[in-house]
């Protein structure tokens, strides 16, 4: 498939689409169908998709695989750290209320943020998952 | 106060994906056991403050119950924790150097940010008051149960987590199910507010139907007899740190979840107009002698121990099916007896491995008198798992026999005394092996050889061995803690 | 109508399942598996449940067919056998009973869409009524998902690292174990 | 007696599909198999908490002034959980089946326990 | 004396020979020092012991419990708790003095034979005094239980001590009869007392009076009779002749004493204060059950005689010797437990002097039989001197301590109430035994002294040598209870004086 070169132009202009369209589903999520979740898997497709055309040696050199550990890991922390900061103003975990002056902004603020670190995780560790599921297909 | 009770999941939460970043070994060791004794302390706290029929209740993102996630803390909650974070604990001292002897350098911290992971789960199961809360800390314990079991040595592990996958899920999706048929009939996934709202819902079969799917998911999960199929593989191939904390732990925290179903949610005379008591009565008293029996029939020491945690198993469920407080009471408390004893016998038989490279018992033969130590630990240990005065295990048998007595069942009776003589059949059978046998030729395990010699086990493992050994006498002779949580608890759930 | 596609899409996807049982070729099941999953994201558009759908769709037809698909290309499966050992009659008996139980249970559920029934009560009416201006987020679904039940999510999240880090565990090592070294213990 | 079977019928398929992932999941051999009738189980429960969600006459629950009947927002949060709990149980499996390949050369678990036993 | 300091007393017998044990354990290096340390601490414990029986109250009001110590109690009303009891008191100052003299002969025992390990015997065998000390103290029927298991579990490596098959096959039998039989008999014997009568503490006149059926008292009884193997009832026996694959030391004071004993002793403590002789005697729970110890008194008198290996035919005769306290504890009268109680004494004393003889024998020629002892009583006379003693005392003649003891057992027998049949045939019973006692031992010191020796070439060489006895330090630890068993005999008050209070009820 890294072959051909219709895939890979396609390929090419296909992925930065579907990433904005990820960061669509991403931030637009609380007025629309969507959310972190769904925004992580579409991020992650346009990864395959790149990984499938170019290779998975390309694609780790894009995304190196300590960086999706990372990403995985942060997504979480980002999550708790909301959490744990909401504890420190005075709140309950989670109560994303107390991270601003109205609880209404608050509640924004808290939300957007969590869905951020949904996304993270869940885009990271969809790759890493297809990245150490691809390499077990190469022949030694 | 009640932020602290939050604490105990968040820094578990917090911790593993950091854990899971670091490449050193011995900082990842480090930071779990941190996690396990700073959970251990809190939870500590936590039961020393309900301990007297008090609950805190904490209300997750400021919202309400039901619209929010809720956690009501009473002393059962807390003291299914203490069991869940001590055993974290002691479980990672015994891993300092198992794991590295049994897992790849590489997967090191990985493998510890799963136990964290693992330890998260057990302890949210524990704490939550939602029972679709609940499910999703099932899988996040499960998932992580699933990864550590299949890091066994042998090729057998990964077909053992492969099927504790298979029925584990089964399990899961049974308690949705019947979560979601409650749901249905409730409107409400909170269980306090469930309970006080049962008799507007029950005659619906719904109900009936949600009951039977919650306990056979659970019973599933907690290996109740005859649903126990993946235990004896998926302890007996785990690397010995995961069995000893699984085999703690695991199935103890689903026997608290069975109880919470059948004490909490629903009311007691609605289960037992269902026949359920009498049918969990035999399939306890039937765990029993099975899995004695088995046991005994083994020739691998940690299978060995897996069949006996489906007999020990058995006695709780004979506990929380005869329906007083006693009983109940004698469930409890196994929960924290069977807990210490047998995460210290699987600690002895990582010890084993470590020295021999086997637990086939005929390759132990011997072996116990190189490690007179290590084999009084295991024979104390094994003492308690039959149930001898003085150890923890004699409190547990008592007040099921005085349960038993004082129902009139005979039976179970009976049951426990045959289940004991098998006990002290299967436990001799490991002392006969590791002490009478004359020596055979063993192998000695190649990565002790470097460092301190092959003739001693390290000082942290043997260290591990006898908190747990010296536990299985203290808490047999003084039960103050113990009794007091577990009465406590019990007294709890029988007032609903 | 929308109870007639309902019913319509539930017999395709009754019918797509048996299929993923009989076929012997694995990877026309991973397709039909990828159907199915196509079939359900579709049902979830019926049952006003987009958020669901869109997952659903991602996650089922996409990340689990393509898993799939690299886990037969990594074990070089093609055609599953005929065992004639395992016994069918038990799991069968099993099924029926299960099933029978589900619908003796299912008996007293509300209708399909009926808005009176239990789940539309208390708990969720005080999403619908009160979760914009409590939250400020128009979507409901995100409302309940980020905010009510935020720990839940944050539970879903760990589940998917737990799943990563179970994954790294397993195949993280670039080394194939061969079979020999793993029958004898590493 | 009809309009019982119309209101209900949704609920029995739904609980044929989920006999059939459950079937597969216990009668066959193929691990891969197994894990899609674990996936085909799994999902059609996910189904059965969508349809609990379902109004009739209801619209998708995103806040509008056109609207006034809404469908249960609750069910979908849980199941958009629950599909994510799918997906990682499903992914694990399939790692461990990839193990398992390599270690027994097989990946059907008559062969297997075959294997087991000899050793 | 206060109650507390008497409580501390409690406390420091059972944790003197433990502190002893682990001070021994690091003194591996330096034998003569650990040797010492072994006798201070025997000697600490014996005075701690005399302590107690000087200060105990033997008045009627205190006979049962003095002065109680609670140390946990896992479930409520089920203590461990100790308190001292003249009976228990008794118990205590034989195991503890006889330790005295067991330590020394020991210290010539183990070196004269070249034992290994003989640090680990020394802690051990401190361990199991430790037991016993608490089995001697205990306050209530759990506490004797569990102290009951301690001693056969901590004596278990020192049967085995030599490790090598036959011991370890010996080592089997003795922890399999021990233990299979405690749990399945004495356990169950005991949550049956507890459910029956919601207590069990060890009161005067017996706790099981009024709460069970009549009917019931004579399966219970065999339960524990049955489950208190340590007491050598037949056909629970086999670990006794099995546990002499141990050095003489142990089989000398575990199993001619202390464990033996414990065995009696806690049957003795059950007659009396779980049954109550009243009870015993109402319920008719003895008229048959008291075959039993009679049967074995013959049966192990018979076998006895057919034992050619000396150790192991001591053994049957300490089976025998046995039922003979059990017999008494089942007479259930006045003159039967004070004869029982006595015995426990009066054999102690005997029945290590025999033991140490046999070990001293042992040492000093290497001979296991009987049959090659012939002659051997010119080259070993203090040793066969001691033999006789013991076995003169054994037998029940005057001029040593067994008489009384004899005397009272008999005097017992005469007073039983029950069948005719029963009756004659305990008065049979012990009449042939006697008889056996007197062929079986007394044959041994006789072809020493008397016969010629073998014409063999071993035996030939060593009568060239002159005398030739064991280890001084053997000589001087079998001199002391064999000196006390002949001034037991004219002033047996000491012992008296505490058995007649378990008749004060």
């Amino acid at each position: 498939m890294a072959n051909d070169l219709i895939l890979r132009v396609i390929t090419k202009w296909l992925s930065p689409i579907i990433i904005l369209f990820a960061l669509y589903v991403q931030f637009h999520g609380d007025y629309s169908p969507g959310g972190g979740f769904q925004a992580g898997v579409i991020f992650s497709s346009a990864i395959l998709l790149y990984a499938l055309t170019y290779g998975l040696d390309a694609a780790l050199q894009l995304i190196p695989e300590m960086a999706l550990r990372i990403g995985a890991s942060l997504g979480v922390l980002i999550y708790g750290g909301v959490g744990v900061a909401s504890m420190i103003l005075g709140g309950n975990f989670l109560n994303y209320s107390v991270l601003a002056s109205t609880p209404i902004a608050g509640q924004h603020i808290g939300i957007i943020v969590i869905e951020l670190g949904v996304g993270l995780t869940v885009a990271s560790v969809m790759v890493l998952l297809f990245f150490t599921f691809a390499r077990r297909v190469a022949p030694e | 106060m009640e932020q602290l009770t939050i604490l105990l999941i968040v820094i578990p939460l917090m911790c593993a994906p950091i854990t899971a970043l670091i490449p050193s070994e011995k900082i990842t060791w480090a930071l779990t056991l941190i996690v396990s004794l700073i959970s251990l302390a809190i939870s500590f706290y936590i039961l020393y403050e309900v301990i007297d029929g008090k609950h805190v209740i904490y209300e997750l993102g400021g919202w309400r119950p039901p619209w929010g996630i809720e956690y009501k803390i009473d002393s059962l909650n807390a003291f299914v924790a203490v069991i869940v974070s001590g055993i974290s604990a002691l479980a990672c001292l015994f891993a300092y150097r198992s794991v590295p002897s049994e897992i790849d350098k590489k997967t090191i911290p990985l493998f510890y940010a799963a136990f964290q992971l693992c330890l998260l789960g057990l302890l949210g199961i524990s704490l939550t008051g939602d029972i679709f809360n609940l499910f999703v800390f099932l899988e996040i314990s499960s998932l992580a149960t699933y990864a550590l079991i299949s890091m066994g040595k042998h090729r057998k592990a990964l077909t053992a987590a492969f099927s504790y996958l298979i029925l584990g899920t089964i399990g899961a999706t049974f308690f949705l199910i019947g979560v979601g048929f409650l749901f249905a009939a409730s409107g409400s996934l909170n269980t306090a507010d469930i309970a006080s709202r049962f008799s507007s819902f029950e005659d619906m079969q719904l109900v009936e139907t949600a009951l039977i799917f919650m306990v056979m998911g659970i019973a599933l999960k907690a290996a109740i007899f005859p649903l126990h199929s993946w235990l004896p593989n998926a302890y007996g191939q785990a690397p010995s740190a995961v069995s000893v904390f699984l085999s703690a732990t695991a199935t103890k925290v689903s026997i608290y979840v069975l109880l919470r179903i059948l004490f909490d949610l629903y009311p007691v005379e609605y289960w037992v107009d269902m026949l359920l008591p009498q049918i969990m009565l035999s399939l306890g008293c039937a765990a029993v002698i099975y899995g004695s029996y088995r046991a005994w029939q083994q020739v691998e020491m940690k299978r060995l121990l897996a069949f006996s945690s489906v007999a020990q198993i058995g006695y709780m469920v004979i506990g929380l099916s005869m329906l007083n407080e006693l009983g109940l009471i004698a469930s409890i408390i196994h929960l924290f007896n069977h807990a210490v004893i047998k995460a210290t016998l699987f600690i002895g038989a990582g010890i084993l491995l470590y020295r021999a490279n086997t637990t086939q018992l005929k390759s132990l033969r011997g072996l116990g008198k190189d490690m007179p130590w290590t084999f009084a630990a295991i024979a104390l240990a094994g003492l308690s798992l039959i149930g001898v005065p003085g150890t923890v295990g004699f409190v547990t048998k008592w007040y099921l026999l005085e349960a038993a007595v004082e129902k009139g069942l005979w039976i179970v009776v009976a049951t426990i005394v045959v289940g004991s003589v098998l006990a002290i059949a299967y436990v001799w059978k490991i002392v006969e092996n590791l002490y009478f046998r004359s020596k055979r030729k063993i192998h000695i395990h190649d990565v002790s050889s470097g460092d301190d010699g092959v003739a001693k086990a390290p000082k942290t493992m043997t260290m591990a061995l006898w908190i747990g050994a010296i536990m299985c006498i203290i808490f047999g002779l003084n039960t103050e803690l113990s009794f007091q949580a577990a009465s406590s608890a019990a007294t709890a759930l029988l007032e609903r | 109508m929308s109870l007639a596609v309902n019913l319509l899409l539930l017999v395709f996807l009754l019918v797509m399942a048996l299929a993923v049982l009989k076929t012997r070729h694995l990877f026309a099941m991973a397709m039909l598996f990828g159907l199915y999953s196509l079939l359900v994201a579709g049902l979830f558009v019926v049952l006003d449940a987009p958020d669901v759908a869109f997952t659903e769709a991602a996650v089922g037809t996409g990340i689990s067919t393509v898993l799939m698909l690299v886990t037969l290309a990594s074990t070089k499966s093609g055609h599953e056998l005929v065992s004639s050992e395992k016994s069918r009659a038990a799991p069968l008996i099993i099924c029926v009973v299960m099933g029978a139980l589900l619908i003796y249970g299912t008996h007293d559920l509300a209708e399909l869409g009926d808005a009176s029934s239990a789940p539309h009560q208390e708990v969720a009416a005080r999403y619908i009524e009160k979760g914009q201006e409590e939250t400020g987020v128009p979507n409901l679904v995100t409302a309940v998902l980020a905010s009510y039940r935020g720990f839940d999510t944050l539970g879903e999240v760990t589940v998917v690292l737990t799943a990563g880090i179970g994954v790294l565990m397993l195949l993280g090592n670039r080394k194939k174990l061969r079979v020999k070294e793993l029958a004898n213990g590493k | 007696m009809m309009d019982f079977v119309l209101g209900h019928i949704n609920y029995w398929l739904i609980v044929a599909v989920m006999m059939v992932g459950l079937y597969t999941l216990m009668s066959r051999s193929n691990l891969i198999k197994k894990l899609a009738g674990l996936a085909i189980f799994q999902t059609a429960v996910i189904l059965f908490y969508v349809s609990l969600g379902k109004v009739t006459g209801g619209t998708v629950p995103i806040m509008d002034e056109k609207y006034t009947l809404y469908s249960n927002p609750l069910p979908q949060v849980l199941m958009l959980t629950a599909i994510v709990v799918g997906v990682a149980t499903t992914a694990l499996g399939f790692a461990l089946v990839i193990r398992i390949k390599e270690a027994y050369d097989s990946v059907e678990e008559s062969e297997i326990n075959k294997m087991d036993e000899q050793d | 004396m206060n109650q507390l300091d008497m409580t501390l007393l409690i406390i420091l017998s059972i944790i003197v020979p433990v502190v002893g044990g682990i001070i021994v354990s690091r003194l591996g290096k330096h034998i003569n020092i650990r040797e010492a340390a072994t006798l201070i601490t025997a000697l600490a414990l014996f005075v701690i012991n005399l302590l107690i029986y000087v200060n105990l109250d033997l008045s009627h009001e205190n006979a049962v419990a003095s002065s109680r110590f609670v140390f946990a109690e896992p479930i409520e009303g089920l203590a461990i708790a100790f308190s001292a009891t003249a009976f228990g008191s008794l118990f205590a100052i034989i195991a503890s003095g006889l330790w005295i003299a067991t330590s020394i002969y020991a210290i010539g025992y183990m070196r004269g034979h070249h034992e290994k390990h003989q640090t680990r015997f020394y802690v051990l065998f401190a361990i199991a005094i430790a037991g016993v000390m608490a089995v001697a103290y205990s306050d209530n029927l759990f506490t004797l239980f569990l102290f009951y298991e301690i001693l056969t579990v901590s004596t278990y490596p020192l049967v085995t001590h030599s490790g090598n098959r036959e011991a370890r096959k010996g080592g089997k039998t003795y922890i399999l009869i021990l233990m299979g039989s405690s749990i399945l008999f004495f356990l169950p014997a005991m949550i049956i007392v507890w459910f029956v009568s919601g207590t069990l503490s060890f009161q005067e006149g017996g706790i099981l009076a009024g709460n069970l059926d009549a009917i019931w008292a004579a399966p219970l009884l065999a339960l524990f009779l049955f489950g208190i193997s340590k007491a050598g009832l037949m056909p629970l026996h086999k670990w006794l002749p099995s546990a002499m694959v141990a050095p003489t030391p142990v089989s000398a004071l575990l199993h001619a004493v202390a464990v033996v004993k414990a065995g009696v002793f806690s049957v003795m403590k059950i007659v009396v204060f779980i049954f109550g002789t009243d009870f015993i005697t109402e319920s008719n729970a003895n008229h048959w059950l008291i075959w039993l110890p009679l049967i074995t008194i013959v049966v192990a008198s018979f076998i006895a005689l057919r034992k050619d290996n000396l150790k192991e035919r001591l053994a049957y005769s300490t089976v025998s010797q046995l039922s003979y306290i059990i017999l008494g504890a089942l007479l259930a009268n006045e003159a039967g437990i004070l004869g029982g109680t006595m015995h426990i004494a009066m054999h102690a004393f005997a029945k290590i002097s025999l033991f140490f003889a046999a070990g001293a024998i042992l040492v000093a020629t290497h001979k296991k039989y009987v049959s090659q002892l012939s002659g051997l009583g010119r080259t070993m006379p203090f040793t066969f001197t001691v033999f006789t003693i013991g076995t003169l005392s054994i037998i029940g003649l005057p001029f040593f301590g067994g008489m009384w003891s004899k005397w009272y057992l008999l005097s017992g027998s005469l007073s039983f109430q029950g069948p005719e049949f029963t009756y004659w045939a305990i008065l049979t019973g012990l009449a042939i035994s006697s008889i056996l006692n007197t062929y079986y031992l007394l044959s041994i010191p006789m072809t020493a002294f008397f016969n010629k020796a073998d014409n063999d070439s071993s035996n030939a060489s060593q009568h060239a040598s002159g005398i030739k006895e064991a280890p001084v330090a053997c000589l001087i630890g079998m001199a002391i209870p064999t000196c006390i068993t002949v001034y037991l005999f004219f002033d047996p008050q000491l012992f008296y004086r505490l058995a007649a209070t378990l008749n004060q009820f």
